[in-house]
This record gives C-alpha cells, structure tokens and sequence, in this order.
C-alpha cells in the first residue's frame, strides 16, 4: 500500500523542488501544529503540576498567583494575538480578485486547507484531550467556582484558540479566494460560527450549576448545548463541495488536459 | 423475467435475516442454562401428583437452576418440592442410581439413597458429590404401600448439545452470503439501467 | 480620503473595540468562592452539624489505614431552600483517588449503598477508613452527600501520605474463587486487547478504502456517473467478508465469556436504612430571643433563654456551627472536649464571652448573651448568611453538669447585622 | 495503483502535472478530516452519554447497554452521509466510532489516571466499533442508506452488549464486602472515591419485573437497536443537510471592500493593487 504522497510533497531541501513552484508547503502548518502542541502540552503540564497543588481552594492566595493570572494572562493574550492575526490577514487582502491566475487560485485553495488543519487541530483539544479531562476535574473536588483549574484551561484557553483559527480561516477564504469573497458561504459560516458558539454556551451552563445542579452528572441535559453545537462542525460536508468542487475544475485547468492517456 | 428472481433473492435474504436475528434472541434467552422455575417445566409425575425438580450447582454458578442436564461435575443440590398438599402426608423416598441398563441389585448401584420418610414442609433437598459425568437415574417412591413410582433420567458432566449456537453461525455465513448475492444482483441492475 | 479607506479604518477600530470588551468582561468576573467554602452558609450552618470527630493518625504509608469516626446531628431547623435527607451517601472529600476507601458505617450499618431516610433532629454516629494510596499531604473530610442538597463537608483534616504510589495493591478474592491481585489493574489488559484487536480490523477496513485516489478522482467519476468504478466487486467480497467476521467473532467471544463466567451479578443498586442514637431527653430548654452579627468585629451574638430542667447545676461550655467551635476555655471539660487530633485552626482562639458564666443552677431560667468572636466568620465566607435568600443563622450549644456530663441543644433563628463595634471605638 | 485505480484515473481526466496535486490533496483531507471527525464525534458522545461510559459502576444492564449505541451512531451515521454522497467512500461510522476509542484512550490516561489517579479498572470504556463495522459493510453491500438503516442500524444496536460484555464480564463477579453481596464493579466504585458522584446519583438499573425470564440485557439491546434505526435515518438525513454547498448573494458594499467589484472601481482600487499582493 503504497500512498505516493511522499514523493509530490516537496521536502524541505530546495535543491528537489521541481521545475514550477510547489503547490502546498507543509512547513507553515508543521511550524503551527508544533507550537500548539508546545501550548497544549504546557498546559497539560501545568495543570498537572499545580491543579492539585494549588487550584484545590478558590479562596487561597496560591490558586490567586498560580490560576487566576494564567486566567488573566491567556484570554487577552491569545484573543489579543488572534487579532493581531485577522488584522494582519484583513490589511493584506487581495484588492483584485478578477485578474487573479489559476495558479495562485489553486495554491490560494490549498493555503485554505492548511488553515482547516491548524483550525481542526486547536478544536480537537478542546473537544478530546481537555474536554473530557474536565469531566475528571468533576470527580476531584466539590464545585466550588466557574473558575476552576480545569475550566481556565478548558474554557478560556483552548476554545478562545481555536476560535482565532476559525476566523483566520474565514477571514483567509473571504479575502482571498473568488468563490468565497463573492459570497457568503453558508458550511463555512456554520464551520466557524457554531464551534464558536461554545463559548457564550459556558453563561447558560454556569447558571444551571450555580441554581440547581451541585452534583456533576456529565451527560445532564443542562450540558447539552455543547454536542450540538459541536455537531455544526458537520458543515464541513457543504465546504468539501464547495472547495473541492472549485478545486477539481482548477486541476484540469492549471494541470492542463489528461495528455498522456495512462498516467505513470 | 429478470425482475422476478431479482426479488425473490431479495426475499430470501430477508428470511435469512430475520431467522439471524430470531436465534440470537432465543440464543440470547438460552444461553443462561436451566429453565427457571417460573417456565414450569421441570416436572416429574408421581401418580396423580407432582413434584419439582430442581438442581444447583452454587460453587459453579450460585443459584442457577438446572432440569435434566447438570452441567459440570461437581458438588450439587438436588431440591424436589410437592406440589399438591397431600404428598406432605405420605411417606416419600428417594433414590438416586447411576443408569446401567440393569436395575437388578439397586443397592450396587445406589449413589444416593433417602429412606422412606414423610417430608411436611413438602421440600426434598439431597446434596451428592458427583465425581465422574455420566447418565443417573433418579427413583421417587411415595406413599404408605410404595404405590407411586417416578423414574427421571438426568445427566451430570455431560454438556448438552448446543446446536443454537452452530445454527446461529451458520445463519451469519448465509446472511453475508445473502447480501454479496444481493450487491451482485443490484449490481447488474445498474449496469443494465446504464448502458 | 476615499470613503473607501475611511470606511475602513471605521472596521478595523469596530473590530479592535469589539475585542477589548469582550477580554474586559470575562476577567471582571468575580473571583469566586471555595471549595467547602463555597457552600451556602444556610447549609453549613443549618442541615448537618458534625461532633465528635477523630482522625487515627496524621501520617500513614501507602496500604496503611487512617480512621476517621465521629457523630453528626441532623438540624431541626432544616433550611427550605435545601431537599430534606431522604436520600444521602457517606462520603470523603479528598482530591480524586488519591486516599481509597476500605469501610465506611452509619451506626454500624455498612454504608456502600446509599442511606434513606435519615430522621431530622436525631443524631448519627459515623466510622470511616481510609487507606493511603498516592503520596502528598490531603485534606480529609467526612462528608454526607445529600441528594437535592449536594456535599455536605464535615471538618477537614491534613493526612500525610508517604512510601510511594507503586507499592498500592488492592487483592480481592471473588464469591466465585477467582483471586485477584490488584483491583487497580483488573480486566484492564483484557479490555485493551481485545479493543486493540476491533481497532486493527477497523484500521485496516479504513486503509483498504484510503490507498486508492480518493478526492478529486472520486468527485470525477461521481460526476461523470461512473460510480461502478468506485465500490468494486471485490469491495462487495470485502465487505461480506467483514460482516461474517465481525458476526462470527461476537457471537463466538460472547458465548466462551457466557461459558467462563457463569455466575455473574448485577450492579447493586439498593439503599439502606439505619436507626439513629437513642433519643436522649434535652435537660436543657434553649430558645433563641435575638442574635446580630457584628460585621466589622466579626462577632456573632446570640441571646438565649436557657431553662434548666435538670437536677444538677449547667455551665455552657462551647457553641459549634459551621464545623466552627467556640469554647469557654475557663470550663476545663469543654476544652478537654476537643480532641488532640481535631484541626487546630477550625478552634476559635478567642474564648466564648458570656454574660454571665456562672452556673445555670437546676430549674433557673437564665436570658444569657453568648458571644462568639472570630475572623473565621470571614474567611470562612459564612457571613453571607446576611446577604442570604432567607437569613437566618443556626449552631449547637454543649452544656456541662456538675459531673461533666454534655448536653446538647440546638439554637436556630432570624440574625440581623449591626454595626456596633465601630460606634464602640469611635466613642471613647 | 491497481487496475482500478488507473481506471479511475483515466476517467477523471487528471493530467500528469496533476495526479501528484490531487495525491497531496488526498492526503491533506484525510488529516483534516480525521481532526474532525475525531473531535465531533468525541464531543458529542462526551456529553450524550460520558457517564456510563466513564464509570465501571454505571454499566448496567438497563441503560448503559440502551443509551451507549444511540449515542454514537448519530455521528457515525452523519459523517457516513456526507462522505458516502460526497466520495462513495463507507468509512465514516467506522472512522468517528475508530477516532473516538482512540481519544477515549487517551483521555483515559492522561486525565482520569494521570491527573486524579483514578485506576484504569474504574475508567474502562466500552465501545461500538464492531457496529460501526457492520453498518460501514451493509452500506457498501447495499448501497443503500435504506437497507443499511434496517439491517445496519439494529446490528449495531444488537452488537454492543455482546461485544462488550467479552471483555466487561469480569467486572460482574459477585464479592463480599463488608459482609454483604457486591460486584467487582460496585467494589471498585466504591473503593476508589469521586467527589462529584455519590452512590444515589447513578442512574442504572434499580430493579426488573423478571417479565423476560433473567435476560433484561437483551431487552435492553432490542430497545437501542430499535432506537437506533431512527436516529440512523434522522443522522443521516443530518449529514445530506451538512452536504449543502449555498453561497448567499453578498452586496455591492462587500465586494468593493474585497476588491472583486474590478473594473468600475478599478481606478480606486487599481492604485491600491499596486500594493504587495497577497503574500499568503
């Protein structure tokens, strides 16, 4: 089973590149996973290091140093730099679509897809890795605050995280790519926006922990909320069409016709 | 013409299916052993009475009751309980042979023998120690003259043949079988409906 | 300017503004409450009163055993807000599995199941033991889960646990004669392999589909109606194969496991019930006529009409609410009443002021003015009882006869906060 | 590249410049994705129907072996949908049910053992995989999201008590503690101790009518498989709905900002073309 992506992905020494420039470099995205996984696991390790020690009591000194700054620290810094980003990505847009080559349009395309994998990368944290970890802080303590160790990194890390990808990624589709920037794309709305949603859920959750539910059933209606919002990332089927769709015209066009009949 | 068979492949495999399924539920509902008290059907005739007949093996399987086949070699408990009342009046006994073919000299092939004997609480427990699987017998005498006698085979050790379970299988190799027929068959629909 | 650029630096600053808010509102949250802290002060002060509570020890290796025994009363005046104890659980709070549980006894009824119908105003006696299980300094607790009003937290106690967490075994022998050497790791390697061995059938199932070309070539094929290129005969013969397999394999595993463990059981998922200590006759007659919180003094004053209906003469000796104990450290019995091992800093260090110390004698009727003092009421958030949906404030009173005997008696009713420790300063 | 491989190929008319693009393409996708699918499906199962699936002492044989597989083939009937229409590709319930044991694992020690020191035997998961087998198998026999829903979906419901039970039936030796009657499970429930689950919060069985004989798991079981039948058909109908492409019109205002109104503001615009062109 041999899959023949290793030869066509360019490695990183120039010399092999073929004749035309390649049409996707999987350096930016290798750099982007590298430095989430660097976020996620120095999270994990936080929190294994200091959640027992130091994030038992809301009310003591040390949970004040060690969580409530990491609180206050991370929220305005990753929404701070996702900024940074969508203003980066916004000032720099392409003003002529019209006269844009098939080429670029193609390699626009596939910078599209790599922007989806950082942005399905930061979601999967959330929804596996510290997601269900948060079901294990349940069973530790007794819920005494909104704020707890593993809600500050649930809540207000990861899922601030990847709604800055999925905005890059809308903010990239609409700026620079024809089919997206002459209309509003409904899957990639619904892909970005209902993920994103998860975040105010956190004020209808909250108020039902903090009126009725002190025991921690995790499958309890009042959570419900985040599974079917976590359903929009089903958008992801009307986006295959429409990039895909898009893309596969773009092959025949740039590729030019099928001239040698039977493909090595 | 095509049409016909077409469908009645696909008929076919509905039956196997539903067959499929159909064993696995009873598989499901046999595969705990005995037939439980409330099926009523672990009965001996003892002239115009009856008794239960009851077996458990509790350091294999707690209280599982079993009929005619004990499953495992073993310390068991056989309990038999009168149903009508008036078999708490009359003397009853027990004897428990292995099953030779000749019942000549009883004593020789006794293995559990109850002395005539008038139960009231209507319940006949006997505990026995089998050591080599094998077909037993087990003789109920009761009343004052002996007048009525039960004979009830029942095997110890020997497990009893489970065809559920290889008729099961075999209904899940003609399920797959079943449906490739049917891909093949559509299959050429298609083809047909193409060109 | 063009409206062109105008417009949009208009967004841009829309954009930022927008993002600052949002980072502004959600650090203005309020730094929220504690852990047992957190619990309503009508909870803490008015459901559950634990006494008498020991702990064995302070220090125990991994596999060795501390117990924690003692009694709880259940509050007449149970609050509205909270269900009443029909149904509750003892339990411990110490972070995760760090400290397993060995025994547990409500009046020496096994307490593995849930409890019902606890009786309000009665008294239960409690038996915990713990066994260490991963090194660190815990904080251990009693507590009695009520259901409908959550984790009632009993005084909390440091247990160091030392050794390390390897040397943890848990063997167990079943009814069934099965010997298992760590219920830690039971099962566990038969569930993995087995799962390892779906996971290889389902990756290789993936696999079979992924290695031809997928995207684009399948999308063309789709659109120039080809599907028949696409699930092929031998994808059929594949798939068939694959239900036989999966078929056969559940039903063949299902069958030998029925076979090998014959005699199994359900989930045990009945309650139980246990009496409560014998009904003792209050000798004490206590009623509660008014009680203020002084807010900057952090003192709470209760006046009391205590009738004496016993024959020897009382002395109040402590005032307990809230897992707070107050004493009167001039009674010597109610300071030997506290035992070495209970938390230090859960005793008030400020004596219990009284009006008037002397003992009650037999048949008088005494209007008597207790005051308990202490920065507890803050730290322990308690004082929120005046911020409360229904204020109100609850305790137990331990009174002591000539012979040392304890008698004990609820005070409950309506607080109301006063300022008057600064007007007292601000005056002379 | 097989036979068919090559038939493929030639009829999608790709070029040779091309074939290693759309490769590249191939291979990018699956990793999207399989990032997706692995997180929406863990989400949804997560907070669904987490519990029993957390705790050895809430698999009973009411609601566990109901609740477990109703959970799991919404997703895995969506994402068989959208890849089926899009791609006749039968992986998706195979792949979601694949994903989500892979990130249960994971999770499993990484947070239940590895943060709260909670031991495996308590936080052994289930799973539906074999299901997720035979629905993917029936859906390429019949090729039909009819008959797959009839036959597949009840399979999968019917599987997984049997599947599970192989290796989950240990759990349910009886034991003695503190001298009375318990399972394994109830011991280890009990012995390691969780904060936010006293014993009455379960929701497992409490008590049958024996109307089946002693075989409430198989009641259990045909009650899920006839659930799942309709969620199946709901989910899937879910994953078409997933599968629109629209592109709502957008105002003359929004294509001046993105610079696609071309030629008429193209004065206006052009000077800002000059600018360094998307360096994405």
């Amino acid at each position: 089973m041999s899959i023949q992506v290793a030869s066509s992905i360019p490695s990183a020494r120039a010399s092999s590149v073929p004749k035309e420039r390649k049409m996707f470099s999987l350096g930016p995205v290798a750099i982007g996973w590298g430095l989430l996984l660097a976020v996620y696991a120095g999270l994990r390790l936080y929190q294994g290091a200091f959640s027992f020690e130091y994030g038992l009591d809301a009310t003591s000194p040390e949970f004040a140093t060690y969580w409530m700054t990491l609180f206050k620290v991370e929220v305005p810094l990753i929404f701070g730099s996702g900024l940074c980003v969508w203003m980066y990505l916004w000032f720099t847009r392409d003003r002529d679509m019209d006269s844009m080559s098939g080429e670029t349009e193609l390699k626009r395309y596939f910078g599209l897809i790599a922007w989806f994998m950082m942005y399905t990368f930061s979601f999967l944290w959330i929804a596996s890795f510290f997601g269900e970890g948060d079901a294990t802080w349940h069973q530790t303590v007794i819920r005494d605050t909104a704020l707890t160790p593993s809600h500050i990194v649930v809540f207000y890390a990861c899922v601030p995280m990847y709604i800055v990808f999925g905005v890059s990624s809308l903010l990239y589709a609409t700026t620079r790519i024809p089919a997206f920037a002459r209309g509003y794309s409904l899957p990639l709305i619904m892909a970005v926006l209902g993920p994103g949603l998860i975040l105010p859920n956190l004020g209808f959750n909250e108020w039902g922990h903090a009126f009725w539910m002190t025991e921690e059933i995790f499958s309890h209606p009042l959570h419900w909320g985040f599974p079917i919002l976590g359903w929009t990332g089903l958008a992801l089927g009307g986006l295959f069409i429409q990039v895909i769709g898009r893309m596969a015209e773009l092959f025949k066009e740039v590729g030019g016709t099928a001239d040698n009949a039977n493909p090595a | 013409m095509h049409n016909r068979t077409g469908c009645s492949w696909r008929r076919s495999t509905l039956i196997t299916c539903s067959a499929v399924l159909g064993l696995t539920l009873s598989q499901g509902a046999g595969a705990h052993g005995g037939l439980s008290v409330d099926d009523d059907m672990c009965k001996l005739r003892l002239g115009p009475f009856n008794m239960h007949f009851t077996g458990y093996q509790p350091e294999i399987n707690g209280n599982r009751e079993f009929c005619e086949d004990i499953p495992k070699v073993g310390n068991t408990i056989v309990v038999m309980d009168a149903i009508e009342p008036e078999l708490r009046e009359i003397p009853i006994e027990v004897r428990i042979i292995r099953d030779t073919g000749d019942e000549s000299q009883l004593d020789a092939v006794t293995v559990v023998h109850l002395p005539p004997k008038i139960y009231v609480s209507g319940s006949v427990p006997l505990e026995y120690s089998f050591t080599t699987p094998g077909k037993f017998v087990g003789l109920v005498t009761a009343g004052a003259q002996g007048q009525y006698v039960s004979r009830f085979p029942f095997s110890v050790g020997i497990p009893p043949k489970r065809y559920g379970f290889y008729l099961l299988l075999l209904g899940v190799v003609v399920l797959g079988l079943g449906m490739y027929r049917y891909s093949g068959m559509k299959r050429q629909r298609q083809m047909a409906g193409q060109t | 300017m063009s409206l062109h650029r105008m417009s949009l630096r208009r967004f841009g600053l829309s954009i930022l503004l927008a993002a600052m808010t949002a980072a502004t509102t959600l650090v203005s949250l309020p730094a929220a409450a504690h852990g047992e802290r957190a619990t309503e002060p009508y909870i803490r002060t008015r459901t559950v009163h634990w006494y008498d509570v020991t702990w064995s020890s302070e220090k125990i290796g991994v596999n060795d055993k501390v117990t924690v025994e003692g009694k709880f009363h259940l509050f007449t005046d149970w609050p509205d807000a909270a269900s009443k104890p029909e149904l509750a659980f003892l339990s411990n709070a110490s972070p995760g599995a760090v400290m397993t549980r060995v025994e547990s006894y409500i009046n020496d009824m096994p307490a593995q199941q849930s409890v019902r119908q606890l009786e309000i105003g009665r008294d239960y006696p409690f038996k915990m033991v713990m066994a260490g299980r991963v090194p660190g300094r815990w904080h251990l607790h009693p507590v009695l889960n009520v259901h409908g009003a959550g984790p009632i937290v009993g005084p909390g106690h440091w247990v160091e646990v030392t050794g390390s967490a390897a040397d943890y075994k848990l063997p167990v022998t079943t009814m069934t004669g099965e010997v298992i050497d760590d219920l830690q790791h039971y099962g566990v390697a038969r569930v993995q392999w087995w799962q390892a061995g779906y996971a290889l059938l389902a990756v290789a199932w993936i696999v079979w589909w992924i290695r031809r070309p997928l995207i684009v070539p399948r999308w063309n094929a789709i659109r120039k109606g080809r599907e028949d290129l696409l699930i092929t005969r031998t994808d059929d013969r594949v798939a068939a194969g694959l239900l036989v397999l999966v078929l056969v394999v559940v039903i063949g595993g299902y069958r030998y496991t029925t076979q090998k463990y014959e005699y199994v059981v359900p989930l045990q998922a009945g309650s139980f019930k246990t009496k409560p200590l014998p009904q003792v006759p209050s000798l004490v007659a206590v009623e509660m006529k008014d009680a203020t919180y002084d807010v900057p003094g952090r003192s709470l004053r209760l006046d009391v009409e205590i009738t004496n209906q016993s024959e020897s003469p009382m002395r109040l000796g402590e005032f307990t609410t809230a897992n707070l104990r107050f004493l009167d450290k001039s009674l010597d019995v109610a300071v030997a009443g506290v035992d070495p091992s209970f938390p230090k800093d859960l005793v008030a260090g400020s004596s219990l002021k009284l009006s008037d110390s002397s003992p009650i004698a037999p048949g008088e009727k005494r209007t008597l003015r207790i005051e308990a003092t202490d920065a507890a009421w803050e730290i322990e958030r308690l004082v929120s009882f005046l911020t409360n949906v229904d204020s109100r404030v609850g305790g137990m009173l331990f009174f002591f006869d000539a012979k040392g005997q304890r008698h004990m008696a609820e005070v409950f009713g309506p607080i109301v906060p006063v300022f008057t420790q600064l007007q007292l300063a601000q005056s002379h | 590249m097989t036979e068919n491989d090559r038939a493929i190929l030639k009829v999608s008319e790709l070029s040779s410049r091309a074939i290693p693009w759309s490769r590249t393409l191939d291979v990018l996708i699956i990793v999207v994705a399989a990032f997706l699918v692995w997180s929406v499906s863990h989400i949804s199962f997560l907070l669904l129907g987490g519990d029993w699936d957390f705790f050895i002492d809430w698999k009973d044989r009411q609601y566990w072996i109901l609740i477990i597989p109703i959970t799991t083939i919404i997703m895995a009937a969506s994402f068989q949908a959208i890849f089926w229409n899009l791609f006749r590709l039968p992986v998706g319930a195979t792949a979601s049910l694949l994903l989500l044991l892979l990130g249960t694992w994971i999770v499993r020690y990484h947070s239940w053992q590895g943060l709260a020191y909670f031991p495996l035997s308590l936080v052994v998961p289930g799973t539906c995989l074999m299901g997720a087998l035979v629905l993917d198998a029936i859906l390429v026999l019949s090729r039909s999201w009819l008959v797959t829903g009839m036959f597949g979906a009840v399979l999968y419901g019917l599987l997984f008590y049997p599947a599970n039970w192989i290796y989950m039936a240990g759990y349910f030796q009886p034991v003695m503690n503190m001298g009375d009657m318990t399972s394994v499970a109830d011991l280890i429930g009990y012995t390691f101790p969780r904060a936010g689950t006293p014993e009455y919060i379960r929701i497992i069985e409490r008590g049958t009518l024996r109307t089946f004989g002693d075989t409430p798991t198989w009641v259990s079981a045909f009650f899920s498989a006839f659930v799942c039948i309709f969620l199946y058909y709901m989910f899937w109908g879910l994953g078409v709905l997933a599968c629109n492409a629209r592109f709502f019109p957008v105002g003359e205002r929004f294509k001046l900002i993105y610079g696609n109104k071309g030629k008429a503001a193209g004065k206006a615009v052009g000077a800002a073309a000059a600018q360094p062109g998307a360096a994405s």
